[in-house]
């Protein structure tokens, strides 16, 4: 605090703003903007009327006094310091008007950035500084809650019911085979009516010939079948005769003998 | 409404804000031990009063005090929404059971059923109302019986259970019909009708 | 004390219980739609100032209301226990922009503190249920926009964003408006006072 760099004359400051000044700890700002804005507050005077030369001339000595310390300084810092080195020299020098931004375009940017972040700075304080519930004012502890409670109301209809009772009985009754009685003509039969009739036909005639006129529907294809294996069996004992002129032609037949 | 003074203010705060119900010695003591408890019992009295009939009650129970909406608001607090939801098919068979049966036990049920039957199907349909234990069944192990209620036939659309159709009135309906003969013979409809239109 | 009808004792036994804060439309929703959400308010207002000046008070936050202790009895009723979430320096500058100058981007609010928010300090707001995103932002790269919550309003005891301390005056210094539009109004200004000093 003794070896006060000469830079931090520049403005006049309380004490306790001296020791804030002199905290060469970069943990103390929230970057570059904050410790520049640090500093011109220490000028003392509004932020519109504040030197940007005075300003760059303290943020440019407070670097170098922490890199005379060997303090670690982040590189953002660095690069501030820097802009502000070029900013502080085209200041100085004579007025170039081809020169764009001008040197005085760029201080008035930064006097309103720094004019920014201080109201916004101020506006935290004040926020903060608000009756908070929780610290401030109080609500009820434990209030009784408002609930929405669900209720479950099932549907279904009879439809519903009596079907599903009917998939159950479905499901379980004890499964019985009804074979129905189906009309045919058994093998037996049919051999003792070709026998009877193969004694009264003479020549060659066909099979469907022997089979009753009056059989139609399943009991006719029951009768064909049969008396097919009716005059197979015949044939096997040699009675008849059996011809046929190729696959699928009529079946003829007639009696052995005559 | 008169000005209410400062210490009945911060009391009434101090039981408003307090997370369990507090005497009058416990508040005394928040205020400092300036009072008797006796003197701020009385003004917890004085809270008490202005706030009778409103929507907000300072009740005492066991000496001590606190905050609560009264107890005849209560359902404007719990507000009860319906959520509907379709039976399942497995409620429904056990329910059909139920009513077809009754009373019957969850083993009876499940010997008809062919299948085991979870206990939450039986909770639902006693949920929903429409089953309630009937007793027990006076055979070893004395199990539960259930039979239908009235809300059931109510829901239904049943004078008494008489109503049920029988089995021949299920099979003439064809509700007996294995379930993809049924699906054929539905398509069978569909297709006659398409039929038509072609036609 | 009049008799306080069953409307009113309805409408102030659900704020009183509700452990949220509760606006017209919430109210008349749960009292069965019959009311317009303006016939609750006026009413919600009527409780307001019954309790103005108790040791319970009804306020407004953001169109919801709530009870509460007044401010000036914080003193009694502050336990060593109560510490509201303590904000770093960098969080309640970050919540002060975006309140500011909501809804606001990362990099918006990066502009005018001069330094990266770290990811944590807008968590930390949004864990709170102070700020929340509105969207993006219709430029290139889509930023996320922030802005504060019903929630917010509630802690910091505000009855809307106009209540924010001095943003009236904060607007009408341009002091919310970006840097860019405040140097060209800058410039233009001096551009004028340079004319006048060339005539």
């Amino acid at each position: 605090m003794e070896d006060l760099p000469p830079a931090f004359d520049l403005a006049p400051a309380a004490p306790s703003e001296r020791e804030d000044a002199l905290q060469l700890n970069l943990e103390s700002w929230e970057g570059p903007l904050d410790l520049l804005l640090t500093l011109a507050r220490s000028q003392k005077v509004d932020l519109r009327q504040i030197s940007i030369l005075a300003l760059v001339e303290q943020y440019l000595a407070f670097i170098t006094e922490m890199r005379a310390l060997k303090l670690e300084v982040a590189a953002d810092y660095l690069v501030m310091a820097a802009w502000l080195a070029y900013l502080k020299s085209a200041l100085l020098l004579p007025k170039d008007p081809e020169e764009d931004p001008s040197p005085d375009e760029l201080a008035l940017r930064l006097q309103l950035r720094l004019q920014r972040l201080a109201a916004m700075r101020e506006a935290a304080a004040r926020l903060l500084a608000r009756d908070r519930v929780g610290r401030d004012v109080f609500l009820r502890a434990k209030p009784e809650g408002l609930r929405d409670v669900r209720v479950r109301r099932w549907d279904a209809s009879l439809y519903d019911l009596l079907a599903a009772y009917g998939q159950v009985k479905l499901r379980t009754e004890p499964v019985v085979h009804m074979v129905a009685r189906r009309p045919v003509v058994t093998l037996d039969a049919a051999l003792h009516h070709l026998e009877r009739l193969i004694g009264v036909t003479l020549d060659w005639a066909e099979l469907s010939a022997f089979l009753p006129a009056d059989y139609d529907g399943p009991l006719r294809r029951s009768a064909v079948a049969s008396s097919f294996l009716a005059a197979l069996e015949l044939a096997r004992q040699g009675r008849v005769d059996l011809k046929q002129d190729g696959a699928f032609e009529p079946l003829y037949l007639k009696a052995v003998g005559t | 409404m008169s000005a209410i003074d400062d210490l009945e203010r911060a009391i009434e705060a101090m039981l408003f804000a307090s997370d369990e119900a507090l005497d009058a010695r416990q508040v005394a003591a928040r205020l400092g031990d300036e009072m008797t408890p006796g003197a701020v019992r009385a003004i917890i009295v004085a809270i008490a009063e202005r706030h009778a009939g409103s929507g907000v009650e300072l009740v005492e129970r066991g000496g001590h005090w606190h905050f609560q909406t009264p107890a005849d608001l209560a359902h404007l607090l719990r507000r009860e929404r319906d959520d509907p939801r379709k039976l399942s098919r497995a409620a429904a068979e056990v329910l059909a059971i139920v009513a077809y049966h009754e009373p019957v036990s969850r083993a009876e049920i499940e010997a008809i059923r062919g299948v085991q039957t979870s206990k939450g199907t039986l909770d639902v349909l006693m949920e929903a109302e429409w089953i309630a234990p009937a007793g027990r069944r006076e055979v070893p192990g004395r199990p539960l019986i259930y039979k239908t209620t009235d809300a059931f036939l109510q829901h239904f659309g049943l004078t008494s259970r008489k109503d049920l159709p029988g089995i021949e009135d299920l099979r003439a309906a064809g509700l007996l019909d294995p379930v993809d003969l049924a699906f054929e013979t539905a398509m069978g409809e569909l297709d006659l009708v398409k039929d038509g239109e072609d036609a």
